[in-house]
C-alpha cells in the first residue's frame, strides 16, 4: 500500500504542470489556438497506459491519472480522454470525440473538430460510432464544443474496464477543476483587500477556503485509490471508481461556486476566469453519471 | 393580526388585477439592448398614464399616494399576471426615487420624481467601485468642490444601464483626505455630462448588464447634492434599506409563482415520484411562502412605523439565498439540458448564472451576516 | 394585511414572558415543580381561543400563537397543547395528554401526569381516547416524559379545524425552542472570550448566530401567517399551516444544534442548558409531522 | 502507487484476523465504570501477553517494532473483528505514549511506555482548561518551580478516564508572567498526588465520560517534564499532530462498517427505496471510502518522511464532520425511536448526542478551519 506518488509519477506531473502553464492558460480556455490538439497528442497524454510493445510507455492508471488532473485543471479537451480510452480499448489510432445521450435517440457529439468516430456511453456501456461533423455549437463549458446528431451505430466496446478507465479520467478531469477553483479563490483572497486587510483574513473567506481544500483532497483521495483499484483489479473497483466520479464532480461543483463568491462581481464576470472550471463541473456532472446502484 | 385585505383593498386588487389582465403586453421584453430600453420606457409610459405608476408615492410627484399596502397588493398582482421587469426604470423607481422622497429638496423632487415615474428619465446606480465592493465606505471616486461645482474622478463599477441612462445616483468623497463614511456626498450626475466614458462589462452568462464607468474632470453643480454635503452616507444607507426592505416584493412573488410552476411541470413529468426532488419542492415552497409572511410582516411594520423594521437585513439575507436555492432547483429539472446553454440564451441556466449576484451584490452574504449579527443581535465587532 | 402584533397582543406575549422567567426558567426544565400544572391552568393559556360565552376571552389563533411561542421558549408542558386543543374542539374540561403511535398498534402517551384523556394524532386524524397512566418514563425530552400504551379506542375528533389547531401550535412551540437556542447562543457568544475577545466578535462563531437569527425569523413569520389563515378560514390553509410546521421544526432542529457548537464544550453538558431546546425540537419533529402531499 | 499490500504484509493482515478471531470478546465493554476498567486492563494485558499491543512502537519497549502500515492494517482489523473500544487506554496508547516516544528522556520512556502497552498504567489528558478550550495556547493552570518540584495550581477540564488514571499528560505555565505559547511545559502528573480533586461532569446523553480535575498545591518532580521546560508547546503540538494524523484510524474504519450495515439494514427494512435515504447513504459511503483513502495517503506521506502529512488536518475536519453525518443517519434510520431515548441507553441517539464533541473536542471545527486557511493554504490571519 503506498498512495504517495512516487518520485517518477511526481516529476511527469510537474512537467506536464509545467508545460500547460505555457501552453494552455486558463485565461485562454474558451479560445484555444489552432493546432493545439496536434501539440497535445504530441505529448503522448493518450498513450499514457498503452504496453510498450503498442508503443506507449506501459505506465499505470493511477500515475495516468495525475497528469489527467493536471490536464483538467487547466480545462484540457475531453477528447483527451476519449481519445485515451478509445486508443487503449478499441486501438483507434486517432482522435476520438466523447458523446452523450441527448433525450431518447440522439447524441451530443462533445469535443467533434477533428474527429469522425466518437466512444460514447449509452445506458453504463460504451460504444464507438462514426459520424461527420457539421457545425460545433457551444456547450455550457467554453473550452468544449459540441454536435447534436441523431440515431448512430454503435459497435459495443466489450471489455468492462473501458467505461471504468473514462470514468477515472472523467474524475480526474473533475479533480483538476475542484483544484483550479480552490487555487485561484486562495490566490485572489491574498491579494484583494476590503476593510483594509486582505479578504482571506476574514474567517467568512477563509473558511470558505478551508472547505474547498477539504474538497479537493477528499476527492483527489478517492481519485487515486480508484485508480489502483482499476489497475489491480479489484474486486469491489467498481464502487471505488463510482464514488471517485462522484466525490470528484462534486467538489468540482462546490469549489467552482465558491470561488465565484470569494471572487465577489468580478467573479461573476466572463472576462475573469473564476466561471470556467464551474462550468466545466456542470458538463462534467452529465458524462456518463455513476448510477446509484454503484454506490450501495 | 390578519392576512385578509380591506374591503377598499380588495377592490384595489381586483382595479389592478383587471387592467394588468388587459394591458400586459403579450411579448417578451426584448433582449436587444436598445430594443429593451424602448420597450421599457414605453410600458412605464403606459402604467404612467393609466395611474400606476408610485401607487406609493406622493401625488403631487405623479404618485397615486396610497400606502405601502396597496404597493404591496400592486407589486404582487403585477408579478401574478406576468408584467415585464420593470427593467432599466429599476434604479429610478426602486432606488432613485424613494432615496429622493425621502432626503432631497423640493426643487429636486419636483423634477426628478415625475420623470421617473413617466419612464422619461433613466437613472443608474453609482456607488460600488473596483476596490471598495462589499466595503461600500472605501469610496475613492472623489467630487473637488470648485465654486458652485464638484469636478469629479474615478470610477464605479456594476452599474447597471449606465450606457442608457439619463442621470445616476453618484457616491462621492467630497471631503479631501475623509476616510470611511465620513467626507461623503450623494449626488445627481448627470450622465451626459463631458469626461464620462462607459465600458460595459460581459458577465458569465453572456449578457452585459453591468458596466464600469470612468470620471474624467466630470462637472456637476453642487446643486445636485442631495441631503447635504457630507452626509452621503446617510442617504445611501437609506437607500440601501429601502432595497433590503421592501424593494424586492416583485422579486419574491416571482419566485412564489415559479416554485408553483416546477412543482407543476415535476407533476407533469414525473419527476416528482423522485422523493428527493418532491421533498426539495416543498421545501421550496415552505420557504417563498414564509419569506412573503416576512414581508408582510416588515411592510406591517413599517406601516406603523413609517421605516422599514430591523428585521430587513435577515429578508435580505434570506431572500439572496432562496433565490440561488429557486435557480438552481429550475436547472436541476432541466437535468442534462444545462450541457447545451450557451451566450445569448435567456433561460434557466441565464438565470441560474445570474443568480449568483444575489450573494454578491449590494453586499455581500458575508457583509449581511455581520450586519445581522453586529447590528440586530448587538454582537461585538472582531479586533 | 397586518402581520404585526397590536398592542394588546403584545402586552400579554410580554406580561407571558415575564410570568415565565420567573416561574419556568429553562435551567429547570429538566425538574418542574409539583403544582406547576395548576398554575398553569390558572394563567388560562388553555383556554385562550375560548369565546366568552364559554368562558374564554375569545383570542385570536394569531395571538394564542405569539403566546404558545413564549410557553415553547420556556419548554412548557406538550399538554398546554392538547389540552388546548380538547377543550377548544371536545368541550373537554381537564388536563388532556398528547398521544402519537408507537408503532402499527401502540401510543405513546406524552405528559401523562394528571390526565386520564389523551388527544391522539392517527394517520392525519385527531381522536380522543382514556387511558390509564402507568409509571412514566423519560423522552428525549427532558421536560417531558411518557407512558406507553397498547391499542386504545379513538372517538375521532370531527372538526377538520381541531387537527390544524394542534399543528399551529406546535409549530408555536418549535418557534419557541428555535428562539431559545438562538438568545442562548447570542448570550453565550457576547460573554464567553477565547483568543483575547468574546467569541462573538468572531465572524464563523458571528454567521452562525446570524443564521440562526434568520432560521427564526423565517419561521415566526410563517407561524402568524399560518394562524391568521386558521383564523380566518383561508382557503390554502392546510398548506399555510404545514409550511409553518415544518419551517419551525427544522429551525428548531438547526438552532438547537448551532447553539451547542456555539457554546463548544460547556454545550455538551447536562448541567448547561444548551441541550435542552434540540431535545425539544427532535421531539416535535415526530409529534404530527406535515405530509409531504400537504406542502405540494 | 497502489492499494494492495504485499505478501508479508497480507500474512501479517491473516494472522492479525486469525488472533482477533479467536480472542474478540462476546460480551460487549461494560456501561458500569469500574467495570469497565477492569475490562480496559485485562483487554490490553491480553493484547500486550499476546503481543499485540503497539504494533509500531519500538520493540525495546514492548512494541511489535512494525511499520506504521502494518498498525493501520492492525486497526482495520481491529475494527472489523468488532474488538472492544480501548477505553481507559485511549489517551497511553494514542497521545501520551506517541508524544513520549518522540519527545522524552530514555528514563521516562523505559519506565512509561510499557506499562501503557501492558495496560498496566492508565492514562489522562490535562490540556483544555475552563477559559482555555479552543484557544490553547490562553492557559493558566501554573507550575511554580520550587526546587527540584513544580506546584501546580489550577484547573483542566474534558478529562476522560479521570477518576480512574494513573498518569495524566499535564501541560502548565511553568514561566511566571509568560503568554500564549511561550513559558508552557508538558508534564506527567501522577493521579494519586495529594492536592488533586475530580468532579466528573455529566453530558447531554448522561454518561459521566469527562471531569474537571482541580490543583491545590500539587507537586510534581521537575524529572517529570517532558522535551525540557519551557518547551510545552512544542510537545503538546506533537501529541495534537498523531491525533490530527493517524490517531483515528480505528473510528474511521468503524464508519466504513457502519455505512455498510446501515445500507444492509435499510435494505431489509425497505427505507432504501426512499431515494432520498439511498443517496444519502450512497454518498456517505463514498465518502468513508474516501476517508480511507486520505489516511493512505496521509500513512504512505508519513512512511516516506517520518511525520504525518500537512493534509493531516484537512483529515482531522472531514473525519469529524463526517462522523456527525453518519451518527444523523443511524438517527434518522430509527425514525420517531429517538423519541424514547433516556439517559443510560447506549444506543444511536447517545452516540449522535456524543457526536457533538466531534466538531468542538481538540480544537473546533472553527480552529480546524482557521489552521487550515492559515497553515495549508498559507491565508493571513485576521488583524
Amino acid at each position: 500500500m503506498d498512495l504517495h506518488p512516487g518520485p517518477d509519477a511526481e516529476a511527469l506531473r510537474a512537467a506536464t504542470a509545467e508545460w500547460l502553464v505555457s501552453r494552455l492558460p486558463l485565461d485562454r480556455a474558451s479560445n484555444r489556438p489552432a493546432g493545439l490538439w496536434d501539440e497535445l497528442e504530441a505529448m503522448g497524454w493518450t498513450a499514457l497506459t498503452l504496453s510498450e510493445d503498442k508503443g506507449g510507455p506501459g505506465l499505470d492508471h493511477a500515475t495516468e491519472a495525475l497528469v489527467f488532473a493536471e490536464l483538467g485543471r487547466h480545462l484540457a479537451p475531453l477528447a483527451l480522454i476519449s481519445t485515451a480510452v478509445a486508443r487503449r480499448w478499441t486501438g483507434l489510432d486517432r482522435r476520438a470525440a466523447l458523446a452523450i445521450p441527448d433525450g431518447a435517440a440522439g447524441w451530443r457529439v462533445l469535443d467533434p473538430e477533428g474527429a469522425d468516430r466518437a466512444i460514447a456511453v449509452a445506458d453504463q456501456a460504451l460504444g464507438l460510432f462514426a459520424f461527420t461533423s457539421g457545425e460545433a455549437r457551444p456547450t455550457i463549458d467554453l473550452s468544449t464544443r459540441q454536435v447534436r446528431i441523431g440515431d448512430a451505430s454503435l459497435d459495443p466496446i466489450e471489455a468492462p474496464a473501458a467505461l471504468l478507465h473514462l470514468r477515472v479520467l472523467l474524475a480526474a478531469y473533475a479533480v483538476g477543476a475542484a483544484d483550479a477553483a480552490r487555487d485561484m479563490a486562495v490566490e485572489y483572497a491574498k491579494l484583494r483587500e476590503q476593510f483594509g486587510q486582505p479578504i482571506g483574513a476574514f474567517q467568512a473567506i477563509k473558511h470558505i477556503c478551508a472547505d474547498m481544500a477539504v474538497q479537493s483532497a477528499v476527492a483527489r483521495s478517492q481519485l487515486y485509490y480508484a485508480a489502483c483499484a482499476l489497475q489491480e483489479g479489484d474486486a469491489d473497483v467498481g464502487f471505488y471508481i463510482a464514488a471517485a466520479q462522484m466525490l470528484a464532480v462534486r467538489a468540482a461543483i462546490a469549489n467552482g461556486r465558491a470561488n465565484i463568491q470569494v471572487h465577489g462581481g468580478i467573479g461573476m464576470t466572463d472576462e475573469a476566469r473564476a466561471h470556467l472550471p464551474l462550468k466545466r463541473a456542470h458538463l462534467l456532472e452529465h458524462i456518463a453519471p455513476p448510477a446509484l446502484r454503484a454506490l450501495l | 393580526m390578519r392576512i385578509g385585505f380591506t374591503p377598499e383593498q380588495d377592490r384595489f386588487r381586483a382595479e389592478c388585477r383587471d387592467w394588468l389582465g388587459a394591458n400586459v403586453p403579450a411579448e417578451r421584453r426584448p433582449l436587444n439592448a436598445a430594443d429593451a430600453l424602448a420597450f421599457d420606457r414605453a410600458w412605464q409610459g403606459k402604467l404612467f398614464t393609466a395611474g400606476w405608476a408610485g401607487i406609493d408615492w406622493p401625488t403631487r410627484y405623479g404618485g397615486r399616494g396610497l400606502s405601502l399596502v396597496e404597493q404591496v397588493i400592486w407589486l404582487e398582482e403585477y408579478a401574478r399576471a406576468h408584467a415585464p421587469w420593470v427593467g432599466a426604470n429599476f434604479v429610478g423607481l426602486n432606488h432613485g426615487g424613494p432615496t429622493l422622497i425621502a432626503n432631497a429638496s423640493e426643487e429636486q423632487k419636483a423634477y426628478h420624481l415625475p420623470r421617473i415615474l413617466s419612464g422619461e428619465a433613466i437613472w443608474c446606480q453609482g456607488f460600488s467601485e473596483p476596490g471598495a465592493g462589499s466595503d461600500l465606505a472605501g469610496i475613492r471616486t472623489t467630487g473637488r468642490v470648485e465654486g458652485d461645482e464638484l469636478v469629479v474622478n474615478g470610477s464605479k463599477i456594476w452599474t447597471s444601464f449606465a450606457n442608457v441612462a439619463d442621470w445616476q445616483e453618484l457616491v462621492l468623497r467630497t471631503e479631501p483626505g475623509s476616510q470611511r463614511q465620513a467626507g461623503l456626498s450623494w449626488t445627481i450626475c448627470d450622465m451626459r455630462s463631458p469626461g464620462i466614458t462607459i465600458r460595459p462589462i460581459r458577465m458569465m452568462n453572456g449578457q452585459t448588464e453591468f458596466c464600469e464607468v470612468f470620471y474624467d474632470d466630470v462637472r456637476i453643480p453642487v446643486a445636485n447634492v442631495v441631503g447635504g454635503l457630507g452626509n452621503g452616507w446617510k442617504v445611501a444607507m437609506s437607500t440601501l434599506s429601502f432595497e433590503r426592505g421592501t424593494g424586492f416584493i416583485a422579486d419574491q412573488v416571482k419566485n412564489m409563482i415559479e416554485v408553483d410552476e416546477h412543482i407543476g411541470r415535476a407533476r407533469s413529468s414525473g419527476l416528482l415520484d423522485d422523493q428527493r426532488i418532491a421533498e426539495d419542492l416543498a421545501l421550496l415552497r415552505a420557504e417563498v411562502a414564509a419569506l412573503r409572511a416576512m414581508t408582510y410582516r416588515n411592510v406591517s411594520e413599517a406601516a406603523r412605523t413609517g421605516q422599514p423594521g430591523a428585521e430587513a437585513s435577515l429578508i435580505r439575507l434570506f431572500t439572496s439565498e432562496l433565490a440561488q436555492r429557486v435557480e438552481r432547483m429550475a436547472v436541476r429539472l432541466i437535468g442534462d439540458g444545462i450541457v447545451d446553454f450557451a451566450y445569448g440564451d435567456d433561460d434557466p441556466v441565464a438565470e441560474y448564472l445570474r443568480g449568483f449576484a444575489q450573494t454578491i451584490a449590494g453586499g455581500s452574504a458575508q457583509i449581511q451576516r455581520n450586519i445581522i449579527g453586529e447590528r440586530l443581535l448587538g454582537l461585538p465587532r472582531g479586533r
